[in-house]
């Protein structure tokens, strides 16, 4: 348990902190439905944590419950060493607390810029006033703001889309917008639901180097859910495993890999 | 290709991210207000200044509150003539308790009055969404007309319940009440859209907007990313009825002259400013001029046509002309689902390309 | 040409009864033409202009024709009409206004361009209240009358007249207001149904006299103790109702019918010519006639002005004089074919509003005719005045008005 | 019993029936709703005309005369022959069919998979242009509507109360016969869609055009189907109101009363159109007669809207709405 | 293994361009053919056209705004761009969507039931299949009362091809059938489609980013790269190509690399772009 709270260095040389977050006895229940049951696990400061387990297993679910969207039926959320209050899921976002979605949740009457620039609504301070008015602090704010989100369109390489509509857009770029709206944020945590499902081989490299270069860069918290094993086992730190609402596994990627449990629960034949 | 955007460089965010980015369109913005300043109050006469541009500089400043309702912050609102009325009665009351304070500020101030009624009724939009909302709205409609009607103070006790504008003046020019010119109305109006124009475009370019509009395409998604959706949906509301507000306030004032709630601002006017924005597009503040120079200018010219040139009876021209006016809405729904303003964008991307079809 | 714009309205909720006095009022005027050649030589143009009952295109209307010297307006809309009347004002054009609009405008000293001849709403009031006092052998003591009303500027009217006059003769007064457009009035007739009022005035307009008359007769109310007022008081309202409806009241300020000498003359040169403005189907009745009867006021007018000014072609501050100085007898009426159909008008500076007089009319649903049971009823002069001096006061007062005609 | 209290009862009893007649013209909103998510404005209209068509054949007027006789001069009346109101229904229901398919095939074709405001707007239009068309096919007179349905009090229950309670019920014979009428409907309708091979196929068109499409839906046929039913709703509805009040443009506006009744029994609920009537009828009549002496009465427009918006606050998709469904 | 040449041509595209809202032109001028009773795979990169192929297909391209203005769609010879989507389903095409599409407040079983919407052949038959459909899909069976809106992406995408098996098709268009399955999924659906092509020679036209497993189990494909072909082929010589080997499969010469070392190695150059 030591270890826990100092932190480690991983094999390719990142810096591994205490405790961030721990989950503590999640159920999560709709009804008859028992989406999670009894889970407890807790993500480390700047590690890749991923989430695997078969469709309906409560992955999303898991992460409904970080975000603040689903209120638990029972068991506690502890961030940064304190146990975190009921609140609106827009004020766990205003903790640091950043997400992309399953099923794109876009906004599409927007253009990209103005998607990634929601992003940031967080951190912009300017008044009604100010803003009706369009001089001083809100125009200024505007374009620091503006900077830093162009930093962001550059990383992701959608420079060329930048005005357009996002309703447009093909799938996979969507889904890099909602990673650039996520990163926006500048958050502690981020939460990536399958950010890579509908994506060819070449799609995915990409989106695995952005994840590498934002946990590299700003020693960003990442939560991943991933059904491709390949990109779960070279890129996480840790894994939970979830069948039915259950957790069935935790820990490193080879360990898990090697499970009997999770192999019959998901993998089926064991993955290279 | 004759519209065009390349070779239009932009070297800074701010520069980037200005109303009319593209040299063209502000050269065509400028045209615009200066014919608008410049040009129509010298020529108009007063039935074109009265009973065509009046009404439509009121209404697009209505349509533009609306749209930030419906259009940025996605919240369908039925209620719009009830807020009209807020306003109208507000600086009714303004007019005659305070007749030393200038008129400007009276219709300022019935805005804010208004603004205050559209949050309250704008407080169940947390639970209520979609047409559920819409149909709700009507209940501020019906109750705020049924208000006015029934308390005597609104309407300073006169006899019948009708309110009527006294004269006012600004810089010593009659703005209300009969001695006003059609020009000075106009101005005065234009003035006013000018301004509630621009304010609406810097908010809906800003962290407002954008949080306005998140709530629209995805109120979830948007409360999750860290909108919240109490004060955005109620500072929707908010703005969207001081824009209304004034708008009925001007619609009283300047040029109807005298009003009665049921009348003026009943049901219909709820409906015909929705119909501006929607045939003028949602999410557009281009659009809300278009869609209320549309409405208003239809019926004049099919009246025109119909009675005018054909000579047809006027109430076989009153009926084609709800026909037409109905067939026109379902065909440039049929066209253009996202109205004029995106009608015009798409005729800028065609000359783009024009000799090109592609 | 002597252009008298007719501001009508075909469509929208009250076409019904816009219908039948826009076409009595552009017959009557088209007879003028055919048969006279005019008035005094000069024909008479009537552009219509749909107003849809709407107030906004009322102003659209006022706009579009009053570039065309227009002698007089009459919209039949006391909603359009309070907004003319600071316009008329202003830009010098008689506004016309029988039977509707702004009551004090009867107040000539105040205001100068409008004129409400024959009677107002709160003489229609004050005679209902004066022939139910006949009724009642001249004591309404311990009577309870309940007023229907058309929730709206033009319903609430009479309220101010009833109420004083309820304290002057002792009747008790309930007020039922009805939310246009008035399908459902359930809770108002069951009220009456257990208050049992003695009497029932009505001040309805479009769907509200229909199902108002029909609820009445669900509740088995006696017909002949309801009147309505003249605008509640045509074939439209009581039709729905069938036989049931037979010996309904209503008030009215000129006769009905098409037994007037005159309907042989626009049989000759309007209906069978052609020329008739609608359908032919509502002549005689009790709309159309009184498009009629504001038409042969407004044409009276114009003749009085021609003669004062001592030409054909007038303008429109001739016509006001006109107006003021309108001198209507029952010699000139049975001239114009019409014996009996109105009261002698004998206007003046400060008169605009007339005699304050009406009749009133039954209901036969047998023959489907009305006919008057009363004779000219003259409304209390001793109770209105005092309330149409206050009124206008406060709008001279409002408007910065000092009277005119001391 | 007290008298307040008998009169309380009455003005209750009288609710409940004013507000199956509501729900008559919901039904028709709800049906549409339910099966294509398109609000349809024009139900209002669609009423009014079902009923200006069902008098014009009964009493054989000519359609379109007045045109007819702007333009030629000519003096088109009616034909010399009335229609019995038995047959003159049938027609209309006729009628009615028809427009359904030309509504699919001009307006709502065009306007598969738009948002739900677009559509809503649409409807609108339609609206609009039906209103003209019925005055111009028919004229904007008053008309009488009389199809031989009772009206006036309903002796039988005045006296049975009056020698139980002391106190005689006013009840409507229309209302009976309307209530009657909406309970049938209600229970014909809630088979159709919930035990017919359509009904299924109704609700996946509401839910997502493009997934019914692809199924092999045919929304062509769904719509007309609908619409049909509707356009029969209306006419329904066109006879109840016309009979009491005459045909006219107004009674297009009784939409407006079922509006509430929607919101608050759920737009997608077929008996959630006729509780949520019963509740407003209710009670708007319990306000108006107990606090609208208070406050200057006519308090039933808005208050029926007030209703409906405080269940919402509670319940927001309406009593018996479908849940409206918030994932992420 | 089927062979292309020795099958009719089923589908048949020719030369199609498609625009949506007048303006902009995505597809430019694809063709394709699809052989009777085979598995033939879309595949390509993001935006390049694949879902608008489909779509063009379908015919759900206009309530898109979408407009096929050039070229020919032929099935079974016959012109079939003119007509009703559910026109096209009578002929036996159905569509599955991408990203799912289910009927969120239908329950999962009254969803699979409007698959069998245009199906004459009695209710007996419509359950066998419903249990068939059980049979491939158990997790379905375990929420088959629920309201499809609450179940989970998984079970969504399970919904959503299992509808379209219960309409008998002759045809199936598979738009990302695999996203967003977990990887024994993945393999299941694709036996199923296996499975049903060779049971019941149910020709298949799938649009899929899973180039790998897909190429698995395809007699024949096509590259997509912004709207155009770039490449076909039987799919075991596309397999070996060393393009699609690198940017597809994610290979290079020495096997699989991790994709953790993705920060450190520069592509190619590719062949458009
Ligand atoms: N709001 C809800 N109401 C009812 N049931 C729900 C709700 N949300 C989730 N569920 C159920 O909980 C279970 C877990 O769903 P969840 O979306 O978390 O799965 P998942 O692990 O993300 O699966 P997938 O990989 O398919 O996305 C599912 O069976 C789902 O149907
Ligand atoms: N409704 C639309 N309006 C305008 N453009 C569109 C529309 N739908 C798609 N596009 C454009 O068409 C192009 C092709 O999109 P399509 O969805 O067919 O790609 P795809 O190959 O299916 O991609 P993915 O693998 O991401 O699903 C994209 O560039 C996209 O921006
Ligand atoms: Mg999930
Ligand atoms: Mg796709």
């Amino acid at each position: 348990m030591k270890d826990m709270i100092e932190g480690y260095i991983t094999a390719d040389g990142r810096q591994i902190g205490g405790v961030l977050m721990e989950l503590k006895n999640i159920t999560l229940r709709f009804g008859g439905v028992v989406a999670i049951k009894d889970i407890s696990f807790d993500i480390r400061e700047g590690e890749i944590r991923a989430i695997i387990g078969p469709n309906g297993a409560g992955k999303s679910s898991m992460l409904n419950v970080i975000s603040g969207f689903y209120v638990p039926t029972e068991g506690e959320v502890w961030f940064r060493g304190e146990r975190r209050p009921a609140m609106r899921p827009y004020q766990v976002a205003r903790l640091g607390i950043a997400r992309t979605f399953q099923n794109i949740a876009l906004f599409d009457g927007m253009s990209v810029l103005d998607n990634i620039m929601t992003g940031r609504l967080t951190l912009m301070k300017s008044g009604l006033l100010s803003q009706a008015l369009w001089m001083g602090k809100a125009a200024e704010e505007e374009d620091a703001h503006r900077e830093k989100v162009e930093k962001i369109i550059d990383f992701l390489e959608i420079q060329n889309i930048r005005k357009t509509p996002v309703g447009r857009l093909p799938y996979g770029l969507k889904k890099r917008v909602e990673l650039a709206r996520a990163l926006a944020a500048e958050p502690k945590i981020l939460l990536l639901d399958e950010p890579m499902a509908g994506m060819n081989v070449e799609e995915k490299e990409d989106m695995c180097r952005f994840i590498l270069d934002v946990n590299d860069e700003f020693g960003t918290t990442t939560v991943l859910i991933e059904h491709d094993m390949g990109v779960v086992m070279d890129l996480s730190d840790r894994v939970v495993v979830m069948d039915y609402g259950r957790k069935i596994g935790d820990g490193p990627p080879d360990e898990v890999r090697n499970n009997q449990d999770v192999i019959d629960a998901y993998l089926g034949v064991a993955h290279d | 290709m004759f519209y065009r955007e390349a070779g239009d460089f932009k070297t800074s965010y701010r520069a980037d991210s200005q109303t009319f980015p593209i040299r063209l369109d502000r050269m065509g913005f400028w045209a615009a207000m200066l014919i608008a300043y410049a040009v129509v109050p010298f020529v108009v006469d007063d039935y074109w200044a009265n009973a065509v541009f009046v009404p439509f500089l009121i209404y697009a400043i209505a349509a533009i509150g609306l749209n930030i309702l419906v259009g940025y912050a996605g919240q369908v609102s039925l209620g719009t003539g009830g807020f009209m009325a807020v306003g109208a009665y507000a600086v009714y009351k303004l007019m005659t308790s305070f007749p030393e304070v200038p008129f400007f500020f009276h219709v300022i101030l019935a805005g804010g009055v208004t603004a205050f009624v559209g949050v309250l009724f704008g407080l169940p939009s947390l639970r209520i969404k979609g047409f559920y909302l819409a149909v709700a709205t009507l209940a501020a409609q019906f109750f705020l007309v049924w208000l006015f009607n029934k308390v005597p103070w609104f309407y300073n006790y006169s006899a019948s319940g009708q309110i009527t504008a006294p004269d006012r003046t600004m810089l010593g020019i009659y703005i209300t009440g009969a001695q006003t010119s059609a020009v000075a109305k106009y101005l005065f109006c234009l003035v006013i859209l000018t301004l509630v124009a621009l304010i609406a475009r810097n908010l809906t370019r800003g962290t407002v907007g954008r949080k306005w509009m998140a709530i629209r395409d995805m109120d979830i998604a948007a409360e999750i990313i860290g909108v919240n959706p109490l004060t955005a949906k109620v500072t929707a509301f908010a703005v969207s009825s001081f824009f209304i507000g004034i708008a009925g306030a001007l619609l009283f004032s300047v040029y109807l002259g005298a009003a009665e709630v049921g009348e003026a601002f009943g049901i219909n006017k709820s409906f015909l400013v929705l119909f501006m924005v929607i045939i003028g597009g949602l999410g557009s503040i281009f659009g809300s001029f278009a869609g209320a120079a549309f409405l208003v200018l239809l019926p004049v010219f099919l009246k025109n046509v119909l009675v005018g040139t054909l000579g047809w009876p006027t109430d076989v021209a009153a009926h084609l002309e709800l026909m037409i006016v109905g067939a026109l809405i379902v065909v440039f729904l049929i066209v253009e689902p996202h109205g004029l303003a995106q009608l015009w964008r798409i005729a800028k991307e065609k000359l783009r390309l024009w000799p090109f079809p592609h | 040409d002597l252009t008298v714009p007719n501001l009508s309205y075909r469509t929208g909720s009250y076409a019904a009864n816009g219908i039948p006095y826009a076409d009595g009022f552009a017959d009557y005027f088209t007879l003028l033409n055919e048969r006279d050649g005019g008035i005094g030589g000069e024909k008479v143009a009537v552009p219509e202009c749909e107003t849809a009952y709407n107030t906004e295109k009322g102003v659209e209307c006022y706009e579009s024709t009053k570039g065309q010297a227009a002698l007089a307006y009459n919209p039949l809309s006391t909603g359009i009409t309070y907004q003319l009347i600071p316009k008329v004002t202003a830009d010098h054009h008689v506004l016309y206004t029988p039977g509707y609009g702004r009551t004090s405008a009867a107040n000539g000293s105040v205001f100068e361009w409008v004129f409400n001849y024959p009677a107002n709403y709160w003489d229609g009031a004050s005679v209902a209240v004066k022939y139910l006092l006949d009724e009642n052998g001249g004591s309404l003591e311990g009577k309870k009358i309940a007023l229907v009303y058309h929730n709206s500027a033009y319903g609430k009217e009479p309220i101010r007249t009833l109420e004083e006059l309820a304290k002057k003769h002792g009747f008790s007064l309930s007020l039922l207001p009805v939310d246009p457009p008035g399908q459902e009035q359930k809770s108002q007739w069951l009220q009456i149904r257990r208050d049992k009022p003695d009497y029932v005035l009505m001040w309805g307009w479009g769907v509200m006299n229909q199902v108002a008359i029909q609820e009445a007769v669900n509740i088995r109310f006696p017909m002949e103790h309801m009147i309505g007022v003249w605008w509640s008081g045509s074939e439209n309202d009581v039709g729905p109702a069938g036989d049931k409806a037979n010996g309904y009241k209503s008030i009215s300020f000129h006769g009905v019918g098409d037994e007037f000498p005159i309907y042989a003359d626009l049989k000759q040169y309007v209906f069978d010519p052609g020329k008739a403005a609608g359908a032919g189907d509502n002549l005689g009745n009790v709309l159309y006639s009184r498009g009629m009867y504001a038409a042969m006021i407004i044409s009276e007018a114009i003749r009085t002005a021609q003669e004062m000014a001592g030409h054909a072609a007038v303008t429109p501050d001739e016509v006001r004089e006109g107006f003021e100085n309108l001198n209507l007898t029952e010699a000139r009426l049975t001239e114009l074919g019409l014996p009996g159909f109105a009261q002698e008008i004998h206007a003046s500076c400060a008169d605009h509003g007339g005699p304050g007089s009406a009749m009133i009319l039954q209901w036969d649903a047998g023959t489907k005719k009305w006919s008057a049971v009363s004779d000219w009823i003259t409304s209390d002069a001793e109770v209105l005045d005092p309330l149409i001096a206050e009124d206008s006061a406060a709008f001279a007062a409002e408007s910065g008005i000092t009277p005119r005609c001391q | 019993m007290t008298d307040q209290l008998l009169y309380a009862a009455e003005a209750a009893l009288n609710g409940l029936m004013t507000g199956v007649m509501y729900a008559l013209v919901a039904l028709g909103f709800v049906l549409i709703y339910k099966s294509s998510g398109v609000f349809n404005y024009a139900q209002g209209v669609l009423a009014l005309f079902a009923a200006l068509t069902l008098v014009g054949i009964q009493k054989g007027q000519v359609p379109f005369a007045h045109l007819i006789n702007a333009m030629t001069g000519g003096h088109l009346e009616t034909f010399p022959w009335q229609v019995p109101a038995f047959l003159a229904i049938l027609l209309t229901a006729g009628v009615m069919v028809g427009m359904a398919l030309l509504i699919e095939k001009l307006v709502l074709k065009h306007l598969v998979n738009q948002a739900p405001i677009i559509l809503f707007m649409a409807t609108i239009g339609l609206a609009y242009f039906l209103e003209g068309f019925g005055d111009v096919m028919w004229g904007a007179d008053i008309k009488t509507l009389d199809v031989g349905l009772p009206q006036g009090i309903n002796e039988t229950i005045e006296s049975v109360t009056d020698s139980l309670l002391g106190y005689g019920f006013f009840i409507d014979n229309l209302d009976i016969v309307a209530s009657i009428v909406a309970v049938l409907l209600v229970a014909a309708l809630t088979l159709f869609s919930q035990y017919s091979k359509q009904g299924r196929a109704l609700r996946a068109v509401a839910d997502d055009h493009q997934a019914a499409l692809s199924v092999g839906i045919s929304l062509r046929f769904i719509w007309v189907l609908v619409w049909s039913i509707a356009g029969f709703v209306a006419l329904v509805a066109g006879i109840m109101w016309g009979s009491k009040s005459g045909v006219q443009f107004s009674l297009s506006l009784i939409a407006l009363k079922a509006l509430p009744v929607l919101m608050l029994g759920g737009f997608t609920s077929i008996p959630g159109a006729i509780v949520g009537g019963l509740i407003i009828g209710m009670g708007e009549k319990l306000f108006e007669f107990w606090i609208g002496p208070l406050i200057g009465g006519a308090t039933e427009n808005w208050f029926a809207y007030v209703l409906a918006l405080l269940f919402l606050v509670f319940r927001p998709q309406g009593l018996f709405g479908e849940r409206i469904i918030e994932r992420v | 293994m089927l062979d292309a040449a020795k099958t009719d041509t089923l589908l048949e595209v020719n030369n199609i361009e498609v625009i949506y809202n007048h303006v902009i032109l995505v597809l430019k001028g694809v063709s394709l053919s699809v052989p009777k009773g085979g598995i033939t795979a879309l595949l390509g990169g993001n935006g390049a056209g694949k879902t608008t192929t489909l779509k063009a297909i379908s015919n759900l391209l206009r309530s898109e705004r979408g407009e096929v203005t050039k070229g020919t769609i032929l099935y079974r010879g016959e012109r079939v761009q003119d007509g009703s989507p559910a026109d096209l389903v009578r002929k036996g095409v159905i569509q599955v969507m991408e990203g799912r599409h289910c009927f969120e407040h239908l329950t999962v079983e009254e969803n699979l039931l409007t698959g069998a919407y245009t199906r004459k052949d009695g209710r007996a038959e419509v359950m066998k299949d419903l249990e068939m459909v059980y049979s491939y899909f158990p997790r379905l069976k375990e929420r088959r009362k629920s309201q499809a809106g609450y179940t989970s992406g998984g079970e969504q995408q399970m919904v959503a091809m299992g509808r379209a098996l219960m309409s008998r098709p002759e045809t199936i268009l598979l738009d990302e059938p695999s996203m967003g399955l977990a990887p024994q999924l993945v393999e299941q659906i694709f036996e199923i489609v296996k499975a049903v092509n060779e049971g019941e020679g149910v020709t298949f036209l799938l649009a899929e980013q899973n180039t790998n497993v897909a190429l698995r189990y395809a007699h024949y494909g096509y590259i997509l790269e912004s709207g155009r072909v770039v490449m076909d082929g039987p799919a075991a010589q596309l397999r070996e190509n060393p393009d699609v080997k690198e940017f597809y499969l994610g290979m290079s010469d020495d096997g699989r690399k991790s994709f953790r070392d993705v920060r450190s190695y520069r592509r190619r150059k590719r062949w458009l772009a």
